[in-house]
């Protein structure tokens, strides 16, 4: 069996995706023997734009006109594209800007030079299946290495990559923290999708998110939980808005439990 | 390479971490003009940051870039601690250093082994040279992982720290994590010592421009984590001057933020630290320069590659200085429960606050304002990166006329490795900069 | 297998035969490697394995084959996942691991001597081929057989090289119906309880039902309709057998375990299970 | 011998010698809460904890457990089992029932090897209970305050000492062995202990409380109640209810390789039946989609499903499904609702 041709891009990002795969040490030279590597910029001189890929690994967001053309471009050469970290997965945090006026945003970093590579207007920071049809998403800021080589495995066995629909707490409870709703505090693990191994409570910090909503996630109580714990609404939307706000379910949490409570009104009137 | 025959372009530099390009505009085996454009999407941190809880903004900025991020999220908290008022335990300080060795430990080793050894060995890449040196290779990766694990039993995560929080850690390091790196320390430190010889003994290109080197200093030790600005024009600053040090000559260039003094660009980064603070490191750093045949100031811009060789160094010693002091005094002391840092409801007064710390590519710079809730209304950052940009330019004028007999190739592949030799971390310096050259 | 030590462990069974069944379907023989288990092997019409391969996952088969012939077990195989579409890509002579069998099968000894009504529908017919084929070859032991069989199309009819055998055996009854037919189709069009005002069911007769879901409540309807008691009923229902031995709970229904008190239940108890039907 | 008595200043000594020959799991602090962990210091058990953030299945039945490795060509697999031999030390009689319970389960028609094999090579030693723990137990509803077997010593504080009582071999050869730090036991001692079994049970007062006279019936009368939509729109998924319940048990078995693609292991992780995709077949039909069904579900199985099959429901009334909500859902107020009160 011919060896899979990978890409791995960086586009807006910290590269810390990318840096992850070199920072999976005791195995890369496994990985480099396993699959052919033919476009990797931040680790080869060579790489070769040409060849049709079987896997491109994508880390980081859509800013510039230029990144959309090149990401179409990828796309048309590749088989099974994947998106690794927030950035490509949602945007990223510099998808923050959606909530401010990105005219006023980009005056206040730059002052009035006119920058060739800003985000293009009127669209901010853009999640790659905003731009292009993506296969797999590898969440997480930065991406969970481990799960990265265990999807890598599966392509290279023909499995579907299979990433459990359960929230942040399956891993957190196994790993025997203590709650930090129990000890008072607002976590949102209880609306994340698991995969990390609850990295954030484990190190005494409750989770901020950063794998984007779990399937179904119940918003709704998760604000009730929040505002029962003091949180004021921007302390709420600040908490959804980090790491994830190009998701949906984040971005508009406070309007999904308001229209959830809308929805039960009606019943609770009814009794 | 691009259409026009006297136009040489790299279009993207490569074993650097973001993108850029390099533009040359030869004529008649003459350089006209050298460009290095930076083509790496903005990110607005300092517009969007506005608004946030102080108590979020280390694990924000620590996403400016993931291979200085405990670098990012250490100035960040000396900013914000300065800005509140909030004071770090002494313990939490020495776990802060500790991280930020980590980093430098792996990103030393990073760039050394895997982006700018294959230059100096004629390899396409360290995939490539992994076939010739397997040995070599190897504990080179081995070094960078014990960079990583020192960074991630000391906040959670090597890349994007989580435990390294206002005040304090969120969780510490248990004594026999610490126990654990100890023994790998010791165990690796002898390739930190041969690392010392292979890059004393590299064929460095013979290119000398002398420029301003700038970078922290305190008498007391080899200044990574804390000191004052200190140039090698003579004049030192505190670190709260360092949004007028630093960027005085932007409006004279309409180029927001680059390092630029009286209009030239100045370096910051190993050989700048060298330059300056090399009295200050630890005895078997400065007995193995002492032995070696490069010696500092140098004003060889390549000599970085070395310069790095001999911080890593120190760094394996001041580790183990920190672990064997965090040992024995406990670093259970600095911890900081949620509930302490989770500033809700908190009042400050409103205020601006700087911080500093030497990143592997050079001083970081970090200044915030806060109103009296905790919420931030002005964020500023200034990466080594963008304060070399300007010299990365100054040094392929100058150094790349020597080459004009060569091929196109040998010419792109001496820019690239001109830019390679900052270590430039574009992502880094991007976060608020956008460099605009020529369209 | 009676009781191995460890119930998770698999044997291991080679493929011995593919029958392409329809596009996506596909009927697999096996034969156990280990020639002690290959000739010990027994099980009851109804009951299924947990087919491994190692690497990608186990899920489980309805037997298809009946344990009146031995030597080999025959199991149908729709691609539907990741798992099946990886047996499907298998060719004979490759490997597998298979432990079983489990749960409770059709009540043979029950029906013996009885009348017996089969109703299948679609990959319904994998685990009632299994009874109808121990009927057939045991087919002094029981009374009028009916057989009713239902497809979504022509091109999705399984094991139809078999139903001139059926058709033709004594004492038996074979319909066939198809949910839309297509312009070579002559037969029955339609779902599958148009076929019962083409046929009498004797209220003394016990049905078996196999099928879809949704099959299950209009075919019932009929049965009460004729008179057929519910006690009388049997049906098998599919769900998520992973561990097959009453543990992982993925399986379960209502409150019981569709891998040891199933998969063939009657049909008094499994209305009892809410939400079983 | 069957009761010993030692006293409460040898405990340390005691546990330094289970240590030489065993894995010693006992009650340590945590956060300010506690949990069972592997302890190397006995100066670190804390006999005087409320309950912990896990029960102790977790050493009979891991989170997550290879079952067996194997290669890819054709060959057989190799089975893993764990015979660490282990002493769970200081579980309160309400955990012991747990692990009865589970005990009923893995056993049964097809024994689990990994599980027995675990249990066989694990010594239990109790404390027992003579007040509510905390705010959250009821175990006094649950029958399970006291418990009469399933351990190998039980240790029941009297003042500076603890009784002993040795209901096992096993348990009688670990005290011979340590013999110096035991006493015997005086008349007197078992005059005020069996008077003080009583007593104290007596004395116990319980604030939360489950009825569960009919339950198993009470769940197929109220199978259609809006009680569980109430809840189930309040349940986040999230699994914290099951994962720190000493009776949950539902796994989900996955295959893994190495990058080789020729060897790998199979193990099975704790999974929960509020998952969203615990009942999601392949072909992608999901036989519990929403919330309400799939906790009512959790209930049906617990409450329900051993009630019919052992005789009581698979809770031991410990309370950490409650402590443990993130939503606040407590399973004594549903079934207060339930039942109309």
């Amino acid at each position: 069996m011919a060896k899979p041709k990978v890409g791995i891009y960086g586009f807006t990002g910290c590269a810390g995706c990318q840096l992850e795969i070199l920072n999976l040490e005791d195995i890369l030279l496994d990985i480099v023997g396993a699959i052919d590597i033919v476009n990797f910029r931040m680790a080869k001189s060579q790489n070769d734009d040409v060849t049709q890929l079987d896997v491109a690994v994508i880390e980081g967001s859509i800013v510039t006109k230029e990144q959309e053309e090149e990401i179409k471009k990828i796309r048309d050469k590749t088989k099974i594209m994947i998106a690794v970290g927030d950035c490509a997965c949602f945007g990223g945090v510099q998808k923050l800007t959606q909530f401010q006026n990105l005219e006023e945003a980009k005056k206040l970093v730059y002052g009035d030079v006119q920058m060739k590579h800003a985000i293009a207007s009127p669209l901010h920071s853009r999640a790659i299946d905003e731009v292009v049809k993506v296969d797999a998403k590898l969440p997480c800021c930065p991406m969970v290495k481990e799960e990265f080589v265990e999807a890598l495995k599966c392509l290279l066995a023909g499995k579907k990559i299979d990433i459990k629909p359960h929230a942040v707490c399956e891993e957190c409870r196994k790993n025997g923290n203590v709650c930090f709703f129990e000890k008072g505090h607002v976590c949102m693990g209880t609306v994340t999708l698991a995969g990390c191994g609850s990295l954030c409570p484990s190190n005494g910090y409750p989770c901020e998110g950063c794998r984007g909503p779990v399937e179904e996630a119940n918003i709704p109580e998760q604000v009730q939980r929040m505002r029962e714990n003091g949180l004021s609404d921007e302390d709420i939307n600040r908490k959804f808005r980090k790491f994830t706000s190009g998701a949906k379910e984040f971005a508009n949490a406070l309007e999904i439990a308001k229209n959830a409570q809308a929805t039960n009104a009606p019943q609770e009137a009814k009794k | 390479m691009s259409e026009n025959p006297n136009q040489l372009e790299v279009h993207h530099i490569t074993r650097v971490e973001g993108h850029g390009r390099i533009i040359i505009d030869v004529k008649d085996r003459k350089l006209e003009k050298v460009e290095l454009n930076i083509i790496e999407g903005s990110r607005l941190f300092e517009s969007w940051l506005r608004g946030r809880r102080l108590d979020e903004v280390p694990h924000l900025v620590s996403r400016i870039c993931a291979i200085c991020s405990a670098g990012h999220t250490a100035a960040a908290l000396k900013a914000i601690e300065d800005a509140s008022g909030i004071h770090a335990s002494e313990t939490a300080v020495k776990l802060r250093d500790l991280a930020t060795m980590g980093e430098f430990i792996q990103s030393h080793t990073l760039h050394m082994y895997c982006l700018a050894l294959p230059d100096f060995l004629g390899f396409e890449s360290v995939i490539a040279m992994a076939g010739k040196l397997p040995n070599e290779v190897k504990l080179a990766l081995k070094m960078k992982k014990l960079g990583n694990d020192i960074a991630q039993v000391a906040t959670g995560r090597a890349v994007n720290q989580i435990s390294m929080n206002v005040k304090g850690f969120s969780r510490v390091p248990t004594k026999e994590e610490l126990q654990g790196l100890l023994a790998k320390l010791k165990e690796m430190r002898p390739f930190a010592e041969k690392s010392c010889d292979i890059f004393a003994g590299l064929n460095y290109p013979n290119f000398q421009r002398k420029t301003e080197y700038i970078a922290l200093h305190t008498p007391k030790e080899y200044a990574l984590y804390d000191g004052k600005i200190k140039s090698s024009e003579g004049w030192k600053a505190p670190v709260s001057e360092w949004e007028q040090k630093a960027t005085e000559q932007v409006v004279a260039y309409s180029n927001a933020k680059q390092g630029v003094r009286n209009g030239h660009g100045y370096l910051a980064g190993p050989l700048a630290r060298m330059n300056l603070n090399q009295k200050q490191l630890l005895d078997a750093a400065k007995a193995k320069l002492d032995a070696g045949p490069i010696k500092f100031p140098s004003y060889n811009t390549f000599h970085s590659n070395y310069a790095r060789a001999i911080e890593l160094l120190h760094c394996f010693d001041k580790c183990i200085a920190i672990i064997e002091d965090l040992i024995a005094t406990g670093a259970e002391k600095g911890k900081v429960d949620y509930k302490e840092y989770a500033l809700l409801a908190k009042k400050f007064s409103a205020n601006k606050g700087y911080g500093a710390v030497e990143v592997p590519r050079g001083t970081l710079y970090h200044s915030y304002a806060i109103d009296e809730n905790g919420i931030v209304t002005y964020a500023n950052v200034l990466t080594p990166t963008a304060q070399n940009l300007r010299n990365i330019e100054e040094d392929m004028v100058a150094y790349l006329p020597q080459l004009m007999d060569k091929t196109r190739e040998e010419i792109c592949h001496a820019a690239e490795m001109t830019v390679r030799a900052y270590d430039p971390c574009i992502s880094c310096a991007t976060h608020f900069l956008e460099v605009e050259f020529k369209d | 297998m009676n009781a191995p030590a460890n119930p998770y462990m698999p044997q291991m069974a080679k493929i011995t035969k593919i029958r392409e069944q329809t596009s996506d379907t596909k009927a697999f023989e096996f034969q156990f490697v280990d020639p002690k288990v290959k000739e010990t092997f027994t099980y009851e019409p109804g009951q299924f394995v947990e087919l491994s391969v190692f690497g990608i996952g186990e899920a489980p088969f309805g037997i298809s084959s009946t344990p009146t012939r031995k030597g080999f077990i025959e199991l149908g195989i729709r691609n539907v996942g990741n798992l099946t579409n990886f047996i499907h890509q298998m060719k004979v002579g490759d490997t597998v691991g298979i432990r079983g069998p489990y749960g409770k099968g059709f009540p043979v000894e029950t029906l013996k001597g009885k009348d017996v009504l089969i109703v299948a529908g679609g990959t319904g017919m994998f685990p009632t081929r299994s009874l109808i084929n121990y009927i057939m070859d045991k087919r002094k032991d029981f009374g009028h057989v009916k057989i009713l069989c239902g497809f979504r199309s022509p091109q999705e009819l399984l094991f139809k090289d078999e139903f001139d055998t059926w058709k033709n055996a004594p004492n038996t009854e074979f319909l066939l119906s198809v949910d839309k037919g297509d312009e070579t189709w002559k037969g029955n069009t339609g779902v599958i309880t148009t076929l019962f005002p083409k046929t009498t069911v004797s209220p003394e007769s016990y049905a078996v039902i196999v099928g879809p879901p949704v099959m299950y409540r209009f075919v019932v309807k009929e049965l009460l309709a004729r008179n057929i008691q519910k006690h009388r009923i049997y049906v098998s229902l599919e769900r998520k057998m992973q561990c097959g031995i009453g543990k992982c709970s993925h399986c379960v229904i209502g409150y019981k375990y569709t891998c040891i008190h199933g998969p063939v239940f009657n049909y008094w108890d499994a209305l009892d299970l809410q939400e079983a039907i | 011998m069957i009761l010993a008595k030692i006293s409460k200043g040898n405990i340390p000594e005691f546990l330094k010698r289970l240590m030489a020959s065993y894995e010693v799991v006992a009650p340590v602090e945590k956060e300010g809460k506690f949990a069972f962990s592997p302890v190397s210091d006995p100066a670190k058990v804390r006999l005087d904890y409320d309950t912990t953030i896990l029960p102790p299945k977790q050493f009979l039945y891991p989170p997550e457990e290879k079952l067996m490795e194997f290669k890819r060509d054709g060959s057989a697999g190799k089975e893993t089992i764990d015979t660490t031999k282990r002493v769970l030390f200081g579980l309160h009689p309400c955990d012991i029932w747990g692990i009865q319970i589970l005990d009923w389960v893995f056993d049964g028609k097809f024994p689990d090897p990994y599980y027995r094999a675990r249990k066989d090579n694990t010594l239990i030693v109790g404390l027992n209970c003579t007040s509510p723990r905390n705010e959250y137990c009821f175990c006094q509803s649950m029958g399970t305050y006291t418990v009469d077997k399933g351990y190998d010593i039980m240790l029941m504080e009297e003042g500076d000492n603890y009784m002993v009582h040795i209901k096992t071999d096993a348990g009688n050869q670990v005290i011979r062995k340590s013999s110096d730090l035991f006493t015997e036991v005086s008349a007197e001692d078992t005059n005020i202990l069996s008077k003080d079994l009583v007593d104290k049970k007596m004395k116990a007062k319980f604030k939360r409380k489950l009825d569960t006279r009919n339950i198993s019936e009470l769940l197929d009368f109220t199978y259609g109640s809006p009680v569980w939509k109430e809840f189930g729109d309040r349940c986040l998924s999230c699994g914290a209810c099951s994962y720190v319940c000493p009776d949950c048990y539902c796994f989900n078995v996955k295959d893994k390789l190495d990058l080789s693609l020729q060897n790998g292991e199979r193990a099975r992780t704790w999974d929960c039946c509020l998952y969203i995709d615990f009942a999601r077949c392949a072909g992608g039909h999901n036989f519990r989609k929403d919330k309400a069904t799939r906790l009512k579900m959790r209930f049906f199985h617990k409450e329900k499903s051993f009630v019919d099959d052992y005789g009581r429901p698979a809770c031991v009334g410990c309370g950490r499904c409650i402590k443990a909500c993130p939503a606040k859902i407590d399973l004594t107020e549903i079934f207060a609702k339930l039942r109309g009160v």
